[in-house]
């Protein structure tokens, strides 16, 4: 019973990451801005990240940590990259 | 002796000419004593054998050398092969003597010799072949020196134009020769010369006989310049006169009629045969002596005499009657010898008087009398006059034209054209010695002339006495020889002929009455017209040659270019489209033809999976659409499909791929923004090309997208919706861990079952990093990309503007906060790369992941801190890691070897280490090791080699200020 | 195994080892790490020649067995496997030889014109032995990959915009390709489930009848993807630029690269669609047959319409492949025995060609002589590489413009098939096996495509002479005043050893053409390349 | 998810051949990118589709192989994502190269028509 | 699910409510990037999903595999601990970015450089605090 | 013991990573150990400007602190997100004036206020030690001055300085 019920909910839950990672993804065409289009890129990374823990949750395997914890630790170079590049013109100076 | 006699008069000239090249370049008389000698040589050998021919023997030689092809080197000479090896090495020696006076010593003499005696030795592999195929080996050969010959004085254009013509007709023909001789050993089974000439019958039967007999008649005609193919032979005029000599009497073009005669009695005798070559014949005959008469240029008159004499050959060779076979073989000899004494005369005058012209030559007999006399003797062989050589198969032609062979126009026309034939001759005969050496002398002579030195006239005096002789004793002299060739080329079908000077008072003599009559009397009333004719009378427009440089120029050079750019492009764009389209289209052929089922093997419905792929469809169709205008948006967009497709690789059980593809995503964004500075802003009011041309062409690549969109989407959806076939993996799962020692089947399947594939893909990785490096070490960036970027621009004011801050405030102040977190993250990412690697034998991960993982590491400092400032505290020597990482890999798995084992073998046992317990200890994570060290190393040349055109930029600005600076200066001096 | 077998990996370790070490060499070890890099490349020829004789030595009776080498140890469906046999054995050769010409022949100047040109060019030809080794589908992709970067390298080597624009277009077009490879690939394996050859060979009689087409569709996109490597029309139109652009050592080296192509057709056509493969027997056949001879008569017009000798060498690469394909197309052993001596000859001399280009351009035009790249004005390193102090390699040539001109010549008489060089014999091979596919002698009709090979064949051999005549009088004799350029031995000795070499096919024609058909046999005995893989049993199940 | 994956690889590969066939630099380094993350997908699909079966063993290191995911598909895709990194890298440098030298980002280096 | 049978309910409940409240937080965060109408008020929203978004998630698998392997594991605490680290990074170097466009730009109600010159130009402060 | 160990609380909170990435056993502990020195060797080559901890035993203090505040602004943003749009609600800049110098406490303090939902660092000026944050429902600006300077600032210069 509670088996089905946390699969429910995980199934619900990765609905909704996924309802959040649409959501970005408007934005992310709409802009209006390129600050806004990588706003939502960095936050899609982390939607994407919480997507792959419950991925790992509905398995019960650990092994999808890995991509989970790259995303943590080296999510955010690209949108830097992306953030800079809208300040500088450059990426590395 | 007699074993190697063959392939030494073949060898000897090939040889001698080679050592000519190492005599001195001023040596004349040395060069000549060589090629005279061994020339003599190859002649005296040639005698030598006429014991073994006579009596229809045959010499043969064979020597292995494609055997499985049918291809020997075999030579064969018999009585028809022997005269014709005597007559080019007998008249190549007279050459040989003449040359040695004609050529000046500023010519390269080296070069003369060598092309010289290249050429007669490839006219004697013509000759003594015994192989169809070497025979063409040869016949190509005597096309190329002749080519080289023609052009030796390649600083004129004629002879430049006369060279080229010459080889493209006869290559041409060789060609078509070399096609035809295909045909016949298609047909007889083998190119050997005996076995094809003993089955004649076959040949004719044969549904291939006409090609083939087209073909080989294509090479024999035009290298024998027969009409239509004879205009090359006057344009190789300009070729020095030995060679022209040589060339046109004995050799080149006679290479064409002795083929004919050596397949006579394979081909000839039917219909074909007899319509083709006879045609030929006869029109080369009356044209080349119609167009000789008008020819102001001595050697020009020669050229077309010989066209003509070459026609009357042919012609008498189409007959398909042993006699006249007969009387062609006897022609050949005759024409060969006096043509090449006229040639030579005419060299003399050439020499002696400094022109060729018959309008400017003119009572030259007072000053040269020998050499005029002999001229005169020539002349008259060549016009057929009575007790000179010519007169004899001239009678025979004759009496070959009157009779009836093949009862058609064409046989009822040979007399006539032969009477008009040899009447055009005698007038052009009588117009060389009537204009050169009679009339009054000319006072306007470049040179004062003189009779040439002894041996200079020696050759020429020689032919002229063998004219003379066989002339009024044929029967004791030429008649033995005569007959032994014959034989040898008609076998048993030789006819009694006879070799008399009088034959009564019979037709063909009347004939021949007619003939000198009928040709004196047209010089003597046309004589002046032909003096001051500019052309000839009716063919003075149409010219063989200028049609044939026409076609070719149209053919070679417009067609051919029209061609190219018709059917080829040079634009991507079109590339693209085809290579689409072509494998749309060949995928598409066995899936219509066999129509595409679905099956029903399904994983289950996922609506958070649909709807993940919504985003990444709707992210990729937009990147489609922004790529053009907004490519930070387009960047964006696709990093958006590509997350998607990471979170796939997730969903569907490759956490691997997944933990791979998000750090190359990582990377390669930043990569494109690193490569993004160097594009120049794109706005929408470039202009673009619109219309509905633009619509429509934009249509049809959607139409093309959309097509392969959906045809990708069926074949991977009929592959899904199948049971899976008996994989191999089901062997790489019950391994990996026994075997292989890890868990993570698809590390093990990288690192050992498949290690080969990775050591190969770290190498790509590596070799792109490194063109990378080397294509930007010289980066120029466009004009527009020089200046810092606009950002940059307005900052730098700002800060120069405001007078508490010095240039650089701004970007040291945005960083001042979050480059401390960046930089307290490195040693966070080593353990996280440290990790990876380690946990990539049982888990995902493994040494790609954790190389990319480090290179980020890097990166993310860079971005922090900037070039400089990274790199005053890194010593990062990419290369080096590149190096050693593919040393690493290699070395591991090459060290198996030594034990014994296959290359790329993994070991790998459980140590027990105190304190820590068993741990899995295998080869492979070495070998990780390497992949590691590479990918780092290259992932991080890249970007940083990218990131350090932004420093070159500043460089790149001063010196083009500095060109400016000097530009201004240079302006005002 | 005995120790001889590891020979097989040699080819592919060496030139790896020798690459990577060069890395750890420092830049400016211009000659030590020329030295290496010869060094490694006679090793590589001479493997090659001990592998050639390896391969010779298996009888040619019933029975061939190819030799086999499992990497790793894994037996062989599971893992790769290298196999060699005549046909892998003659392109490693092929490639030992042309990439120590084009080795040498850079020693002069190009190998400094950029940085690791000597690594770069050892993976090129690392991934030669490996592409013409390996008898795994999967692997072969990684080896094509592992050329083709190494060729995007040598091709940018030296920079400069039209190389750089060139470049681009060979670089899309090939990277379009190898999607095009990987999707054939998989495809396939989606079908079959293995990726090695001979395992695909024996795999193909299970594949029920209701997945064939999937399998014919994959085996087509595959073969698309090879046909551009070898430079079928109309995929053929980035070949001629993208090797007159690159610098003359690199143009040489990529002859081999369209041979690639018609290798790995000639290989899987006849081993997975040969005459054991049931209905599948000739698939795509008619299609290579067709784009041979439409790729000739197309290179044939180019070879005319091209003004530049570069231009004209690319043109004569396509030739050549268009020739290779329609043969191999033909599919016959008489024929694919004379198309093998073909690619030999037809390789040597267009390698020996395009080096040739770069110093008969430089009698052209005075300055010529200068290396064609750009000038580095923009480096930060104020073109360390650039300082190219006219130092010498060898000695200048005395009489350069008659070696210049006897080379030409040669060269001219190879590409259109003239004789005596072996140009004539391999099209004469050619020509006679087209004709007489029993053995000369055995009657046998002769349907008109062949007619229409053999017209190509003759038709654009008397192309290239009359553009090669074009050319060579307009350099050679047409100049009033013609600048003896400075030819360096070591420029001058590898063209002329490629032509010498070709020279030495024409008098070893015999041995040359035994020794191809013996190659062409096996190929079209695929139970001999099953058996040296997969053992007697899988072999016996495919012959049946 | 075996319709939603196949339309995927659908749509992915027509972006990335319009992309391929327009005459922007940019946009052909989009458009292959796009094309090779198709293309990894289409060489995993057929591997078949599996959820929850990573082919990562237990513990004891033994399987049956029926309850893993066909690792061979994920071995090459691994290969083709980092050969796809390395020519998007050496694409975009060659267009950055091309760029400078001939002042265009036109794919033929000269704008046309 | 097949490990469903070995985790105990409590630890079913506690992460499926987890799960819900990380994943509602974050769709919550998501509509608010939607729904507000200027970047600096967007650039609020995500943080819902990178704090508490994350954190619920993170002790949701926490507790699961706690659970699930009868010890405690706490590796995801890293992922909580690395996020909280990195998202001010991007969004810093983003609002600082958006912040120079918009000055660039001169957009109404952006705030002036000046505001933050050195104490002299304290006084200043006042005058332009203020935010639309 | 600083050149072997030139960063140890960053060694020990490595090794502490490392072991909670692995597993707690004295293998990892001394593979984790070796790499952990790697790693903080290889961040002294960066030279940072070395954070001095005075009083560590705060931290977790503060981290409670924020953990709760976090929690707090979750539930405030989550609204706002939720309710209807036309209410009135005012966002706005806000400059406040650091005494906080040490830059890892900045650096802690801008992670403070960017994952508080509802304030954002915005700019930070180097020279006057101003601070620029943008708030979303900006009812009092000296408030959140004064919240700031009081409940993270006062702490982290405890810590830090
Ligand atoms: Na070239
Ligand atoms: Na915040």
């Amino acid at each position: 019973m509670t088996a089905i019920i946390l699969l429910w909910c995980l199934t619900a839950a990765q609905a909704m990451l996924v309802a959040a990672m649409g959501c970005y993804t408007f934005r992310l065409i709409r802009g209006p801005r390129a600050q806004d289009r990588v706003l939502c890129l960095d936050a899609i990374y982390v939607s994407a990240m919480l997507l792959v823990l419950t991925v790992g949750i509905r398995a019960g395997s650990p092994i999808y940590f890995e991509a989970a914890l790259i995303i943590a630790v080296l999510g955010f170079a690209s949108s830097v990259a992306l953030a800079k590049f809208l300040m500088r013109g450059e990426v590395i100076e | 002796m007699e074993l190697y006699s063959l392939p030494l008069i073949i060898a000897l000239p090939f040889v001698a000419g080679l050592a000519a090249t190492l005599l001195p370049s001023d040596s004349r008389a040395p060069a000549t004593w060589l090629a005279g000698a061994t020339t003599l040589a190859s002649l005296a050998l040639t005698l030598s054998l006429y014991p073994s021919v006579h009596g229809g023997g045959i010499v043969r030689q064979r020597f292995e050398w494609i055997p499985s092809l049918g291809l020997d080197f075999a030579l064969r000479m018999d009585g028809f092969a022997w005269i014709f090896a005597a007559l080019v090495s007998g008249i190549g020696l007279l050459v040989v003597v003449y040359t040695r006076y004609y050529i000046s010593p500023e010519d390269p003499v080296r070069r003369f010799h060598l092309f010289f005696l290249a050429f007669m030795g490839s006219m004697l592999g013509v000759v003594l072949a015994g192989n169809l195929i070497l025979l063409v080996v040869f016949w190509e050969l005597t096309s190329i020196f002749s080519f080289l010959l023609i052009g030796y004085w390649h600083h004129n254009q004629t002879a430049r134009d006369g060279a080229r013509m010459a080889l493209t007709i006869t290559a041409i023909g060789g060609l078509a020769l070399l096609s035809g001789v295909l045909v016949i050993g298609h047909i007889v089974g083998s190119y050997d010369l005996d076995t094809v000439l003993a089955s004649g019958n076959a040949i004719r039967n044969h549904d291939l006989y006409v090609p083939a007999l087209l073909l080989i008649l294509l090479g024999t005609l035009t290298k024998s310049a027969q009409f239509p193919f004879q205009f090359w032979l006057p344009n190789a005029m300009t070729a020095p006169t030995p060679v022209s000599a040589f060339l046109h009497s004995a050799t080149m073009v006679k290479a064409g009629v002795f083929l004919m005669a050596r397949l006579w009695p394979v081909l000839s005798g039917t219909p074909e045969w007899f319509l083709i070559v006879g045609l030929a014949g006869m029109t080369s005959l009356v044209l080349g002596a119609y167009l000789a008469i008008f020819q102001q240029d001595l050697k020009g008159l020669l050229a077309y005499s010989t066209i003509s004499h070459l026609g009357l050959i042919t012609l008498l060779l189409s007959l398909g009657s042993p006699l006249a076979a007969v009387a062609a073989i006897f022609h050949m000899l005759n024409h060969a010898t006096f043509k090449a004494s006229l040639f030579m005369a005419a060299g003399i005058i050439d020499h002696e008087t400094g022109t060729r012209d018959l309008r400017r030559l003119s009572g030259l007999f007072r000053y040269m009398p020998i050499t005029g006399t002999l001229a005169m003797v020539a002349s008259a062989a060549m016009a057929g006059v009575p007790l000179l050589n010519g007169f004899l198969s001239k009678e025979m032609f004759f009496a070959e034209a009157v009779e009836t062979h093949a009862d058609s126009w064409l046989d009822t026309a040979a007399p006539y054209a032969a009477v008009l034939g040899s009447a055009l001759a005698v007038t052009y005969s009588i117009r060389l010695i009537h204009s050169i050496f009679l009339g009054v002398p000319s006072e306007s002579f470049p040179r004062e002339p003189h009779e040439p030195p002894f041996w200079m006239r020696f050759p020429v005096m020689l032919l002229v006495v063998a004219c003379l002789v066989v002339g009024i004793i044929p029967g004791l002299t030429i008649g033995p020889f005569l007959q032994v060739a014959v034989s040898s080329v008609l076998g048993a079908a030789t006819p009694q002929y006879s070799l008399a000077v009088w034959h009564g008072f019979t037709l063909p003599l009347a004939m021949s009455a007619i003939a000198l009559a009928v040709g004196a009397v047209l010089y003597l009333f046309a004589g002046d017209y032909l003096e001051r004719a500019e052309s000839p009378l009716l063919f003075g427009r149409i010219q063989g040659q200028h049609i044939f440089e026409r076609t070719m120029v149209a053919i070679s050079w417009r067609g051919a270019r029209l061609v190219e750019q018709v059917f080829g492009t040079k634009r991507l764009q079109p590339q693209m489209r085809l290579l689409v389209a072509a494998a749309v289209a060949a995928a598409a052929t066995p899936l219509f033809a066999s129509g595409l089922g679905f099956g029903s093997y399904s994983s289950g419905h996922d609506v958070a999976f649909a709807g993940l792929w919504g985003i990444g469809m709707v992210c990729a169709v937009a990147a489609a659409q922004r790529a053009k205008f907004h490519r930070l948006a387009a960047l964006v967009l696709l990093g958006g499909t590509g997350l998607v497709t990471c979170l796939s690789f997730v969903w569907l059980s490759a956490p691997d791929l997944a933990a791979t593809q998000l750090l190359v995503e990582i990377v390669t964004t930043v990569l494109i923004l690193l490569g993004l500075r160097w594009l120049p802003k794109r706005s929408e009011a470039l202009r673009e090309p619109s219309g509905p041309l633009a619509r429509a062409r934009h249509f049809r690549d959607l139409v093309i997208a959309v097509v392969v969109g959906a045809g990708m989407a069926a074949m991977s959806y009929a592959v899904m919706t199948r049971k899976p076939p008996d994989t191999i993996a089901h062997f790489f799962i019950e391994r990996a861990y026994s075997e292989g020692g890890g868990r993570n089947v698809v590390n093990v399947i990288l690192v050992d079952f498949r290690g080969f594939d990775t050591l190969g893909e770290i190498t790509v990785l590596g070799t792109v990093a490194l063109t990378v490096f080397a294509l930007l070490r010289r980066f120029r960036p466009a004009q527009d990309s020089i200046e810092r970027p606009e950002q940059q621009r307005v900052q730098l004011s700002y800060d120069e503007a405001e007078p508490d801050r010095g240039a650089g405030a701004t970007p040291t102040e945005y960083l001042y906060v979050p480059s401390v977190i960046m930089q307290w993250m490195f040693p966070v990412v080593i353990v996280l790369a440290a990790y990876l690697f380690l946990r990539g034998h049982d888990a995902p991960g493994g040494g790609f992941t954790a190389g990319v993982a480090m290179a980020a590491g890097f990166v993310l400092q860079y971005m922090a801190g900037g070039t400089v400032w990274v790199e005053d505290r890194l010593r990062i020597l990419p290369v080096r890691w590149i190096g050693g990482g593919l040393v690493l890999a290699a070395l591991t798995g090459a060290t198996s070897i030594f034990v014994g084992d296959a290359f790329l073998t993994s070991y790998f046992r459980y140590v027990g280490l105190p304190l820590i317990g068993k741990i899995p200890m295998a080869s492979a994570t070495i070998f990780d090791l390497g992949v590691f060290g590479l990918v780092v190393g290259a992932t991080v040349l890249m970007l940083i080699a990218i990131a350090h055109q932004s420093i070159r930029r500043l460089r790149a600005a001063r010196l083009e200020e500095e060109r400016q600076l000097v530009e201004e200066r240079r302006q005002w001096s | 195994m005995e120790w001889t077998r590891h020979l097989l990996v040699v080819p592919i370790l060496l030139p790896l080892v020798t690459g990577a070490l060069l890395l750890l060499i420092d830049e400016s070890h211009h000659t030590l790490k020329a030295l290496v890099s010869l060094a490694s490349t006679v090793l590589l020829l001479l493997a090659s020649v001990v592998l050639t004789r390896m391969a010779n030595s298996v009888p040619v009776e019933r029975g061939i067995v190819s030799l086999s080498y499992a990497v790793a140890s894994w037996p062989a469906p599971l893992a790769i496997v290298l196999v060699l046999d005549r046909l892998s054995a003659l392109m490693l050769v092929l490639v030992a030889v042309i990439g120590l010409a084009s080795l040498v022949f850079s020693l002069a100047r190009w190998h400094r014109a950029g940085p690791h040109f000597h690594t770069l060019f050892q993976f090129l030809l690392m991934g030669l032995a490996g592409a013409f080794l390996t008898g795994d589908l999967f692997n072969l992709f990684v080896f094509f990959e592992v050329t083709l970067a190494a060729s995007y390298g040598l091709l940018l080597h030296g920079s400069g915009a039209f190389r750089v624009r060139s470049g681009l277009h060979y670089i899309a077009i090939n990277l379009a390709a190898s999607l095009l490879f990987l999707i054939g690939v998989s495809l396939i394996y989606g079908v079959t489930g293995t990726l090695n050859m001979a395992d695909l060979a024996v795999r193909l009689h299970a594949v029920p009848a209701g997945d064939r087409m999937l399998l014919q569709a994959g085996a087509a996109i595959l073969g698309i993807a090879f046909l551009v490597k070898a430079g079928v029309w109309p995929l053929c139109f980035w070949l001629p630029s993208a090797y007159m652009a690159a610098a003359a050592p690199v143009s040489a080296i990529f002859v081999i690269l369209t041979k690639v192509g018609v290798y790995v057709l000639l290989r899987l056509s006849l081993l997975l669609f040969g005459s054991q493969a049931g209905e599948l027997t000739g698939f795509g056949g008619t299609v290579m047959l067709w784009g041979g001879l439409v790729t000739v008569a197309f290179a044939t017009s180019g070879v005319l319409a091209s003004q530049a000798m570069g231009r004209l060498a690319g043109y004569s690469v396509l030739v050549s492949s268009g020739t290779l394909l329609a043969a191999v197309g033909m599919g016959d052993a008489a024929v694919v025995s004379g198309a093998l001596f073909y690619l030999v000859s037809s390789t040597l001399t267009t390698a020996a060609f395009f080096m040739l280009i770069e110093l008969v351009e430089r009698a052209r035009e005075p300055g010529a002589d200068l290396l064609a790249v750009t000038r580095e004005a923009y480096g930060e390193d104020g073109g360390e590489d650039e300082e190219r102090d006219d130092e010498e390699v060898g000695v200048v040539m005395p009489g350069a413009l008659a070696i210049l001109g006897v080379c030409f010549g040669c060269v001219a008489l190879l590409l259109a098939g003239l004789p005596p060089l072996s140009g004539f014999v391999a099209k004469f091979a050619m020509l006679t096996g087209m004709l007489n596919l029993y053995g000369l002698g055995t009657p046998a009709s002769i349907p008109p495509r062949t007619w229409l090979l053999v017209a190509l064949v003759i038709l654009s051999g008397l192309a290239a002479l009359l553009a090669m005549m074009r050319s060579g009088i307009g350099t050679f004799w047409a100049p009033l005043e013609t600048v003896v350029p400075r030819v360096l031995v070591v420029e001058i000795a590898p063209v002329a050893g490629l032509l010498v070499l070709c020279l030495f096919l024409t008098v070893k024609g015999g041995a040359m053409i035994e020794y191809t058909e013996a190659a062409a046999l096996s190929l079209h005995d695929p139970s001999s390349y099953i058996q040296g893989v997969l053992g007697p049993e899988q072999a016996k199940a495919v012959a049946r | 998810m075996e319709l939603t994956l196949a339309i995927a690889i659908g749509v992915l590969t027509g972006s990335g051949v319009w992309l391929v066939l327009r005459p922007r630099t940019y946009q052909l380094v989009i458009g292959l990118s796009l094309l090779s993350y198709a293309v990894n997908l289409f060489i995993f699909s057929m591997g078949r589709l599996r959820v929850g079966a990573a082919p990562v063993l237990g513990a004891d290191g033994s399987g049956n192989p029926a309850d893993f995911a066909d690792p061979v598909p994920q071995a090459l895709v691994l290969t083709a994502i980092v050969i796809g990194f390395a020519t998007t890298a050496l694409l975009l440098v060659v267009l950055i190269a091309a760029r400078g030298l001939t002042g265009s980002d036109h794919v033929d280096g000269r704008e046309s028509r | 699910m097949t490990y469903a049978g070995a985790l105990p309910a409590w630890a079913a409940l506690l992460t499926a409510f987890l799960v819900l409240v990380g994943a509602g937080l974050t769709l919550l965060g998501a509509i608010g990037t939607l729904r507000f109408g200027s970047f600096f008020e967007r650039v609020h929203a995500p943080t819902l999903g990178t704090s508490w978004g994350t954190g619920a998630i993170v002790l949701a698998s926490i507790v699961c595999f706690s659970a699930l392997g009868s010890r405690p594991v706490a590796n995801e605490l890293l992922i909580g601990v690395f996020i909280t680290l990195t998202t001010p990074v991007t969004l810093m170097l983003l609002a600082r970015a958006a912040l120079y466009r918009d000055r660039a730009e001169r957009k109404p109600g952006v705030p002036a450089r000046s505001i933050l010159r050195p104490p002299r130009g304290r006084d200043q402060q006042g005058e332009s605090g203020g935010g639309q | 013991m600083t050149r072997a160990l030139p960063y140890p609380i960053l060694t020990a909170a490595l090794l502490l990573t490392w072991m909670l990435l692995t597993s707690f056993s004295p293998g990892q502990f001394i593979l984790g150990g070796l790499i952990a020195v790697a790693a903080s060797r290889a961040m002294a080559a960066l030279q940072p400007s070395k954070p001095r901890l005075r009083q560590w035993q705060l931290i977790p203090r503060l981290a409670g602190i924020v953990a709760l505040d976090i929690l707090r602004s979750n539930i405030a943003v989550a609204r706002i997100v939720l309710q209807r749009r036309g209410r009135k609600r005012k966002s706005g800049f806000v400059a406040i004036p650091l005494d906080l110098r040490d830059r890892t406490g900045l650096a802690v303090l801008a992670c403070i206020v960017t994952s508080t939902p509802g304030t954002a660092w915005v700019e930070h000026a180097q020279d006057s030690n101003i601070l620029l944050i943008h708030v979303l429902d900006l009812v009092d600006e000296q408030g959140w001055v004064t919240l700031i300077k009081s409940r993270y600032e006062s702490l982290l210069m405890e810590i830090f300085e």
